[in-house]
């Protein structure tokens, strides 16, 4: 199988849209933890944050704008999604997509 | 009773690096136009270094990195580029006067054209950075910027009349010339905050290896080593004022200036004077030159420490050595200096949200500073001075074509 | 082994070798994506076209440029496989000899060539 | 008179600051503000001669100073005709270079040079 390579910076700040086409938010950040496989210890990429900055999020693509805007707007609108690995189709890294419609997406806390 | 010679020290620190060819060239012209009245734009200046220090100096004792590490692993390299670029520029030109200042100092001492004068004080201060330490760097010069009281005495000398200066500690409107008296507002803005004073305060927290115990250190060198550089800085004010306004002398050269102190305390005046030119001048290099290999360094990840050997971190010593020479041609060449003053004040001004707004994010992040994130009178005082820097890069450009040189 | 926030706690972090000597930060992080398998972190990259690449074409454009004004045949940059990190604290600790790493390549020709001829230069602290 | 090698640099530093700050305006300051500087100068001279008469400063900075406001006489002479629109403003015009001139004069005697 063809294994692909992405930057994480190519990923970070993308627009997220969910099986509808809707568009759902921004990647925020990977989390990833150490697996054991095959006596290798590779650190893989857990689950997707994907924030939603409401009518911020077309300036809401770099790492600044979205501190700042959670900051302030933490009260109104922002929320966030931690999508699990295997809902999410990387299978073009530009136009990232997940995999469930935005309601059944584990939100935040 | 190590930590109180620290604390000593450092409020010596901010004396020498607070009053500089930037402050003293804004205020002689500020008393010179319109008497103390510019005094309150010296208060505010102050109080918003003294808190801008405060913080980042706590960042880098409790986190451990200095701003500049944090600007970049917080934000990312993208728009670290942001701050990176703009201090680069501005402390640059601010350089190029400070450069001025320490060869207009050497021209009224010795009647040699300044010009001549620039390339070997960079050289020389190539030499201190190359050999010398951090510490050496730091308080050897800030030791010698003591001469700078001497403004103060020339104040005093002068009598100037109390209640009047007292008002002007206080807000007011000028009666005339209004576009004037606000570009000269901003440069004196721009000579007091500057980005570059906190950069290196925060690097120089890393340096001499504050932890969370310095916290009361930092206080205390922020903000009385600011307290009396703000009140040499009205010294100067006061001097101008009470020397040249009454005659309607207005500051067009850097040779005029030292008549403020000659006409109080005669001979001894105009040769503090001259010293005080060149320490505060030569001090506010050094330190602005690492100030801008510090912020390469730290951005970029490079090795770096004034106490490391040059070729422990290669491309630090490299940084402010072509930094520092690049820094003396534009006086080597002739340029006015105290033109090339005025305009890297209303820069160094303009500059100030790019490195103002990232702090109120970085100062309540509870993983950075925990237990030390702002209170809410600080973050207050934050969103005050991040306004005031934004009204500043507004009013920049159009106050220096109204009511430029 | 707790989670591990990319963005947050690992790109752009500083980076020390062996020696706990600085060699630059992550300026890129490759993931490796294979069907049916969780993106797995495979690469740090340290260098100047990466970041610059993160900027915009634009700036790759007068990356590329310069280095070419410069005559830089090679690349200066260094891609290290993520198995090598020891520790992720503040700083991120790798595994490497940093005098070995093509990023420092421009530091190591500084040091020789200029610095340590200069006296004053070379010894380990001032 | 040869035009001192300083002023030719100083009107390049001038024009630096005028790109600098996209200040495109060739035209010579207005006629008060000339005056007032042509004034300012006239008043440095006359502190500077009272000044080392005290013996408070010393000939070398007193040549400096009086090599400064002979730039602004030179530079002010080529201008303020520019800007003198009524015959009252030459008026002024010709009194403030005059009495530059004047204090100029009187602080070279009292410095010797």
């Amino acid at each position: 199988m063809s294994a692909r390579t992405v930057a994480l910076s190519d990923l970070l700040g993308r627009a997220v849209r969910d099986a509808d086409g809707r568009k759902i938010g921004r990647i925020e950040e990977l989390n990833a933890e150490i697996s054991l496989e095959q006596g290798r210890s590779d650190y893989v990429v857990t689950h997707f944050s994907v924030g939603r900055f409401g009518p911020l999020d077309v300036i809401a693509t770099g790492n600044f704008v979205q501190q700042l805007v959670r900051r302030i707007t933490r009260a109104t609108g922002y929320r966030r999604y931690e999508i699990p690995w295997d809902w999410m189709d990387l299978s073009d890294p530009a136009r990232p997509r997940a995999l469930r419609r935005e309601e059944e997406l584990p939100r935040a806390s | 009773m190590k930590k109180w010679a620290e604390v000593a020290l450092g409020v010596v620190t901010s004396i020498g690096g607070f009053l500089e060819v930037g402050s003293i060239a804004t205020s002689a012209q500020g008393g010179a136009e319109f008497g103390y009245q510019l005094a309150w734009v010296l208060v505010l200046g102050t109080t918003s270094l003294a808190i801008l220090m405060e913080m980042t100096g706590r960042l880098a004792a409790v986190s451990q990195r200095s701003y500049a590490d944090l600007l970049r692993e917080r934000f990312g390299y993208r728009f670290f580029l942001l701050p990176l670029v703009a201090v680069f520029v501005v402390s640059l030109l601010v350089v190029i006067s400070e450069i001025g200042g320490v060869s207009i100092a050497l021209q009224l001492a010795t009647g040699i054209d300044f010009r001549w004068w620039a390339i070997p004080t960079a050289l020389v201060g190539w030499f201190l950075l190359w050999r010398g330490n951090f510490t050496i760097v730091e308080q050897g010069t800030a030791m010698l910027g003591l001469v700078a009281i001497s403004f103060a005495v020339g104040a005093l000398k002068l009598h100037p009349v109390w209640p009047t200066l007292g008002r002007a500690l206080l807000p007011s409107l000028p009666s005339h010339d209004r576009a004037r008296y606000w570009y000269l507002a901003v440069s004196i803005l721009g000579a007091s905050i500057s980005p570059y004073l906190y950069l290196f305060y925060s690097a120089g927290a890393l340096e001499d290896e504050w932890t969370i115990e310095h916290l009361g250190v930092n206080r205390v060198t922020a903000g009385m080593g600011n307290v009396f550089g703000g009140v040499l800085a009205i010294a100067s004010l006061v001097t101008a004022a009470l020397v040249f306004a009454p005659r309607g002398i207005k500051v067009d050269r850097y040779e005029q200036i030292a008549l403020v102190l000659a006409t109080p305390l005669g001979r001894a005046g105009l040769v503090f004077f001259i010293m005080t030119l060149f320490v505060t001048c030569f001090g506010s290099t050094l330190e602005i030159v690492l100030a801008i290999a510090y912020l390469l360094a730290q951005g970029l990840g490079w090795n770096w420490s004034e106490n490391l050997k040059p070729g422990k971190d290669a491309r630090f010593a490299t940084s402010y050595t072509v930094l520092i020479l690049l820094a003396s041609l534009p006086i080597a060449i002739g340029m006015d200096p105290l033109t090339l003053t005025n305009i890297s004040m209303v820069a160094t001004a303009a500059s100030l949200p790019v490195t103002v707004i990232p702090l109120s994010v970085l100062m309540n992040d509870g993983d950075l500073l925990n237990t030390h994130v702002n209170g809410w009178p600080s973050n207050l005082a934050l969103v005050v001075i991040a306004l005031l820097s934004v009204v500043l890069l507004v009013a920049a450009i159009p106050l220096q074509l109204l009511g430029g040189g | 082994m707790g989670a591990v926030h990319l963005s947050h706690d690992v790109i752009d972090s500083q980076l020390v070798d062996r020696h706990q000597e600085k060699i630059g930060r992550i300026d890129e992080l490759l993931l490796e994506l294979e069907e049916g398998k969780p993106p797995r972190v495979a690469t740090i990259v340290i260098g100047g076209v990466a970041r610059a690449r993160r900027v915009g074409r634009w700036m790759l454009a007068c990356h590329r440029a310069v280095h070419a004004l410069l005559g830089h045949r090679e690349e200066y940059e260094s891609r290290i496989p993520f198995e090598a990190v020891r520790r992720i604290a503040d700083t991120i600790e790798l595994d490497v000899e940093g005098d070995t790493l093509p990023s420092m390549r421009l530091d190591r020709w500084l040091a020789t060539h200029i610095v340590c001829r200069i006296p004053g230069g070379s010894g380990e602290r001032k | 008179m040869l035009q001192p090698a300083s002023a030719r640099t100083n009107r390049l530093s001038l024009t630096f600051a005028a790109l600098l700050t996209g200040v495109g305006c060739g035209a010579p300051p207005p006629i008060d503000k000339q005056l007032e500087t042509l004034a300012s100068w006239t008043a440095t001279m006359q502190l500077a001669k009272e000044r080392h008469g005290a013996g408070a400063i010393t000939i070398t900075y007193a040549t400096q100073l009086r090599d400064r406001a002979d730039e602004a006489f030179q530079q002010a002479s080529t201008t303020i005709g520019q800007s003198a629109h009524t015959r009252t403003d030459s008026a002024y015009a010709a009194a403030a270079l005059d009495s530059l001139r004047t204090a100029i004069r009187q602080l070279e005697s009292e410095v010797g040079s």
